[in-house]
């Protein structure tokens, strides 16, 4: 199972989800910058958000280009999972761009990080049974480029 | 606002006024570019970082320096800087560096235009020249150049009206990055000879990238005044390392002064920026100053460049993190640990050429003659050099650190050299002892000698 | 064929031998691990690269050495290594380093040997100790170690059956990495208490990725034989850095061998890559040794360690474009930027220790007493193991440049420093003058003096 999934809280997402689409700027942001694309799967809408333009282009030159979209590494594949883990990101991102007060350039929070590398496991299972083994291992420590070449 | 930040990310310059190639004042610039204006006026603010940035000091103004804040003296915070340029005007007065506002009051009220006459060619880098060079050259930047140049500064002081503004980086048409400085323009053609390309000129060869560091190569250098006609010149021709450098002044005899304690025939380095940047991995990377001075940021909804040039420290987030993706304490941390060794190394090369010169002014006084002192006189020469090199360069380190430590280690080696053949005139120097011609007797009118000039 | 991958891709570890913790043999492995024994054989391999690889050089088969090939004398290619190890067992044979498969073959047959009486301690890091430490020791693999630290190398050899194999390195059921080597987990217990963190087992409380560097530390570093019972110890208790190193020795007066010409009490130290590497900005980000030197590759459907451990410089593309996105040729030629630019330290801080010995010398055979000589026998003692600690690290500067440098700084300055005593009593060295004491005059028996261990 996705190591990403597991560490995010029920109630606390239904929560930040319900306000992602309801609450006020949030609902208002979440409308105007074509929130929905939340729940579809085109990474254009992703871009939606100038903010996000960056990691979008990065994304086009990198080798997942092909293999992966913008959700298949940021959410958890578990179709619950996906679901809250999109409405945290709407509700999260959503506020952020509305209110401002997020540094100029974004980082992944440790829990965004943990989907992501859930996801890594998921698609790579095959090819990583032997090096993981022994336990924790990041991919991304190697691998930083393979969503967005850096 | 998400309405606005749309409309402004797809507006991003309303053009009210009309610059031209003769707009000089920055405020009318920043009537078509705001967001840049506005940075840019932030230069004047002072905050210290561990080993940079700046530190407001208060000032009692006089007649002679009205200013109310300056940055703190550095000679005063280590007397061995006054032992290393004894007789020479920077051991009146050297400060800590702060931002691009204050460029041209520091220069105009420093003590250094008190104790000695400084030329024209200084205002090069402090102050706003394109225009004024223009003017005086009828259209030819490098005759203006040179007219500045012979100015004595209290003449030349008269054309200049602004600190570095956005005429001598940008052009006013396209607002691309250009460079305006006759002496980058020559320094970097010769050293691109020295590197097999002819005929370089960085206005039509340069790629953008390159070019967001050659803006700023036109100032944080290493530099000389040549000649009587005190022709602004980067010593690059035998290449930008210290010893390249060194050597180049040994092969053209040059001396800045002559050294009050001990005679010896010195030399002064200042800023190399530019030079240190280039021997480094993030220069080789394709990493530009401006990458890390003036990091894009967001403001409304554009991206624009920092104009408030200063320490990357004070600006983690957007001048490192893009690249790297470690938290900010720890990029800090990094910064800090490269910089305490450095520190560490410079310690010792200072105190080891402090007691170099100290020898050397024992052994004068005893008698030695010129000839058993030249030895020693040139390895101090040596030595100094490559300790202001790293000294003067306003990075302690961070912008080649394993570079910035050769350099040190060249020059303690050198030091401890010097001192070995006072002891013993039969000591062997591993570098070969050049003689260094006197200093020009006579003056260029109005101007002090060179002795006594930078 | 894509079925049979997918197929070995789900069933990566067919167990076709049971392993045990007494299974020594990596054949027995080898059968339940396939590709990593294919690699590991692969150590055999001889290639040079600019600074490292290894070079094989044919030898003509003798009864005290049968080896047909061996790699090249260091002692040969740079005859001043004999001038500075005088008097030592280096000082008859050292040479390149070469792969694990030679670890055991290379020591039985260094002429090290011939010259010198080695105590069984050696074979810590040459041969595959952990089953013969845990039958000496009856279980106990401390008692083990003690026991063969304490016999001659020719009794302790009876012990050794392979070079460093499965079991050094590897829990036998879990396969995860562990370490098995007394010294090492002595020695970054002592390391760990100095930094504030009491009782440290590496075994259960590093992180997976810190045991990526650990395994490689049992062997890659600086140590020497404590005390007549021969103990391997990592003399880590001061720190890890070169002058936190020589301070713990000069703290308990310990000398290797005394240096024939001048009668130093000096120091050799030998491969510190663990503490270099602990120095660098790599081992900062969290990048082990494994990770550069054991990268992972893909052999038919799933990822293995590479090993075939070797210089990255053969194996870029996997060794560091994961995360440096650079060329191979750009990623070859920053290596060697780096190294060429640590070697023209390195080559000046080396003639300067050389001077320093000859001056010692001449100084000796002229009649200088010991009390007018102690200064000067302490900087070379200082300056050598300072130098020694550079060039005995096998990265060339790699593991980190701003540190190496910073250590031959240290060296160049001891090193000018002696000679100045030696030409001026009165000069005062700026590191206090340690008197370290006589070496024991007892040997243990069936031993030769620590003068000539090692
Ligand atoms: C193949 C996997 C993959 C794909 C596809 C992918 N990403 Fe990422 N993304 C990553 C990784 C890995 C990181 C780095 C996390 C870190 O550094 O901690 C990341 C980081 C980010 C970040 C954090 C900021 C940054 O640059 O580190 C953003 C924002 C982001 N991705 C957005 C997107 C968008 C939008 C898309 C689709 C256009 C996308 N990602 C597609 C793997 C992927
Ligand atoms: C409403 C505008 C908007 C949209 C649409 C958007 N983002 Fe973001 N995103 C942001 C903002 C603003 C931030 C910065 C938040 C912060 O750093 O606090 C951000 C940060 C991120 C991060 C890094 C911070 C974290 O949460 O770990 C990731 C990863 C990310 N976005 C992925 C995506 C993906 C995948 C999509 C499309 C499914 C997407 N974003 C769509 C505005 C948006
Ligand atoms: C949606 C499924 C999916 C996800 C999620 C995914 N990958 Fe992949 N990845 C692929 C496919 C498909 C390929 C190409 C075929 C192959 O080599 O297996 C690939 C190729 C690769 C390669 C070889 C090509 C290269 O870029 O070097 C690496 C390495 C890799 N993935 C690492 C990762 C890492 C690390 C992550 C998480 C950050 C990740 N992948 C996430 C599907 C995925
Ligand atoms: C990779 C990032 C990076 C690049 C590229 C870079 N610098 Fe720096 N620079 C730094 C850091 C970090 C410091 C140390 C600041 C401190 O100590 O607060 C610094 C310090 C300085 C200082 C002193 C600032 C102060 O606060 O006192 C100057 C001047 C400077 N750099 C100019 C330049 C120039 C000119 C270039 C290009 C030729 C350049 N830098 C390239 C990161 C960079
Ligand atoms: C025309 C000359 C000139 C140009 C061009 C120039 N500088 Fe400067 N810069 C100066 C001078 C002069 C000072 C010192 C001002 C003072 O102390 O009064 C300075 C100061 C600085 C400082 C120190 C700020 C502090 O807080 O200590 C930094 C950083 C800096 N410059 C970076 C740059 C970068 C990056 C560029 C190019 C994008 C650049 N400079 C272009 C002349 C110039
Ligand atoms: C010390 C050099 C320097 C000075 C002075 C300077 N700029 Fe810039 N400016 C730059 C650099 C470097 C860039 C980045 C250009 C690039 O990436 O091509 C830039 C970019 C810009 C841009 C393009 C948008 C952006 O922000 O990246 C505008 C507009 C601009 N400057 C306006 C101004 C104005 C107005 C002033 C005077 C108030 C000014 N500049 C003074 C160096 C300078
Ligand atoms: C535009 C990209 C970029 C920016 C911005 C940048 N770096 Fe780097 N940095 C690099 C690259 C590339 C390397 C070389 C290693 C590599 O290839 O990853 C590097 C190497 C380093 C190193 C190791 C080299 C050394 O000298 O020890 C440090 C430390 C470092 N960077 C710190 C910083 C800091 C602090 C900043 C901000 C002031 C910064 N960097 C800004 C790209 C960048
Ligand atoms: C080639 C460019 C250049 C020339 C020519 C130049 N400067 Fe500067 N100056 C700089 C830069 C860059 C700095 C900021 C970096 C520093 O202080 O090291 C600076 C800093 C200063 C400062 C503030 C720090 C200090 O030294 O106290 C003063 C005062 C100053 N210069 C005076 C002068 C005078 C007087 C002259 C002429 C004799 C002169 N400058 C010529 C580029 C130059
Ligand atoms: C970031 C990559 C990296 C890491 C991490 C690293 N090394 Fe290295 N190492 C190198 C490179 C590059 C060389 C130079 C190889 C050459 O000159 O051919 C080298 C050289 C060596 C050599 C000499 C090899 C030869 O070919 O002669 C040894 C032994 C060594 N390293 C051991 C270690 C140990 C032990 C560690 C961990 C404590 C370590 N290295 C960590 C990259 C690394
Ligand atoms: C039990 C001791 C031991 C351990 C554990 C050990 N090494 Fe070694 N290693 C040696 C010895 C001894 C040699 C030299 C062999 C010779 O020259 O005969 C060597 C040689 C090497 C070389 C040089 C190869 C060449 O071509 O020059 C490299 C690289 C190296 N080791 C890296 C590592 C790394 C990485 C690890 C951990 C993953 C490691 N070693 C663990 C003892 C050890
Ligand atoms: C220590 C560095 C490192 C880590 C950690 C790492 N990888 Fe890799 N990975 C590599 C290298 C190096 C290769 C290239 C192997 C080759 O070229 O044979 C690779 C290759 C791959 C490939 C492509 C194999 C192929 O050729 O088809 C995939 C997929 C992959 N890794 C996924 C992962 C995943 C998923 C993780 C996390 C569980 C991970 N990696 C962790 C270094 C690493
Ligand atoms: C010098 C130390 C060393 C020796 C000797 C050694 N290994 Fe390893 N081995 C490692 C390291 C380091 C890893 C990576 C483990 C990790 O990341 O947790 C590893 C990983 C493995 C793995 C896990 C899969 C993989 O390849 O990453 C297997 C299986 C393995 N080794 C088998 C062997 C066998 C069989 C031998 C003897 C022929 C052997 N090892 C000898 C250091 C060693
Ligand atoms: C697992 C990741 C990883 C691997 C593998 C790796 N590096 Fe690095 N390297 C880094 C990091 C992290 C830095 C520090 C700068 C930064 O944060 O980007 C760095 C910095 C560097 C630098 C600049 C620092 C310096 O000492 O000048 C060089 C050069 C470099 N690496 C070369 C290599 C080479 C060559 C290899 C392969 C032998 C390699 N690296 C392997 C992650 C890695
Ligand atoms: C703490 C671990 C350790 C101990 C103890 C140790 N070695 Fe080594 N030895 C190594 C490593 C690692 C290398 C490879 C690196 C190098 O050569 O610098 C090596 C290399 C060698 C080599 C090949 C290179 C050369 O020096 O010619 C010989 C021979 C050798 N050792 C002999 C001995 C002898 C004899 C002893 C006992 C007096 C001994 N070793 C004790 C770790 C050790
Ligand atoms: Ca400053
Ligand atoms: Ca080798």
């Amino acid at each position: 199972m996705p190591i990403g999934s597991s560490l995010l809280s029920w109630p606390l997402l239904l929560v930040a989800g319900t306000l992602g689409v309801a609450a006020g700027v949030g609902g208002y942001a979440f409308a105007y910058a074509k929130g929905t694309s939340y729940l579809g799967n085109d990474p254009a809408t992703c871009a939606n958000c100038h903010v996000m333009s960056g990691q979008y282009e990065a994304w086009q030159q990198s080798s997942h280009h092909a293999f992966a979209t913008c959700n298949d590494c940021h959410t958890p594949a578990a179709p619950v999972g996906k679901y809250l883990t999109k409405a945290e990101n709407g509700y999260h991102h959503s506020m952020a761009f509305t209110i401002g007060g997020f540094p100029d350039v974004i980082r992944a929070r440790a829990g965004s990080r943990e989907v992501v590398e859930g996801q890594c496991r998921h698609c790579h299972a095959a090819v990583v049974d032997a090096m993981t083994a022994g336990g924790e291992v990041s991919c991304i420590r190697c691998h930083a480029s393979v969503g967005h070449l850096r | 606002n998400v309405a606005e930040k749309k409309s402004e990310a797809r507006n991003p310059t309303v053009r009210v006024v009309e610059l031209t190639d003769d707009t000089e004042d920055p405020a009318v610039w920043g009537k078509n570019f705001p967001a840049e204006y506005d940075l840019y006026k932030r230069t004047t603010d002072m905050v210290r970082t561990k080993h940079g940035g700046s530190e407001a000091i208060p000032h009692t103004p006089t007649a002679q320096d009205p200013r109310t804040v300056t940055s703190q003296s550095k000679t005063d915070a280590d007397p061995r800087l006054k032992t290393m340029w004894a007789g020479y005007a920077f051991a009146a007065d050297f400060r800590e560096e702060r931002g691009h506002a204050y460029t041209l009051d520091d220069q105009i009220f420093t003590q250094r235009q008190v104790v000695a006459k400084q030329p024209g060619t200084c205002g090069q880098c402090h102050a706003s020249v394109y225009v004024p060079m223009k003017k005086l050259g009828n259209g030819d930047i490098f005759k203006g150049f040179e007219a500045l140049n012979k100015m004595p500064y209290s003449e030349a002081k008269q054309h200049f009206k602004h600190p570095v503004s956005c005429i001598d980086c940008h052009d006013s048409q396209t607002m691309a990055l250009r460079v305006t400085r006759p002496g980058f323009i020559e320094g970097i053609r010769a050293f691109k000879a020295s590197q097999g390309v002819q005929n370089y000129d960085p206005n039509t060869m340069a790629t953008r990238q390159e070019m967001r560091a050659y803006v700023c190569g036109q100032c944080h250098v290493e530099y000389y005044f040549k000649g009587p006609e005190k022709r602004l010149t980067f010593p690059w021709s035998k290449g930008m390392k210290a010893d390249q450098i060194v050597a180049y002044y040994d092969e053209v005899g040059f001396r800045d002064w002559t050294h009050k304690e001990t005679g010896a025939p010195t030399l002064k380095a200042q800023h190399p920026e530019f030079e240190m940047w280039n021997q480094g991995i993030h220069a080789r990377s394709g990493v530009a100053c401006a990458d890390c001075h003036m990091p894009y940021m967001r403001v409304g909804g554009t991206k624009v460049s920092d104009h408030w040039v200063r320490s990357p420290v004070l600006n983690l987030n957007r001048a490192c993190q893009g690249c790297h993706k470690w938290p900010e304490e720890e990029l800090k941390a990094r910064v800090e640990a490269i910089q305490d060794k450095h520190l560490e190394l410079r310690e010792q090369a200072f105190d080891a050429l402090v007691a170099l010169i100290g020898d050397l002014k024992a052994a004068k006084e005893a008698g030695k003659t010129d000839a058993e002192l030249e030895k020693a006189r040139f390895l101090q020469r040596r030595a100094q050099f490559l300790f202001d090199f790293v000294e003067a360069e306003n990075s302690t380190g961070f912008h080649a650190p394993q570079e910035a430590a050769r350099v040190l280690f060249e020059s303690i080696d050198a030091s401890r050299q010097g001192q070995l053949t006072l002891r013993d005139p039969s000591f062997k120097p591993t570098v070969a002892v050049v003689t260094i011609p006197p200093p020009p007797p006579a003056p260029a009118p109005g101007i002090q000698p060179a002795a006594l000039t930078k």
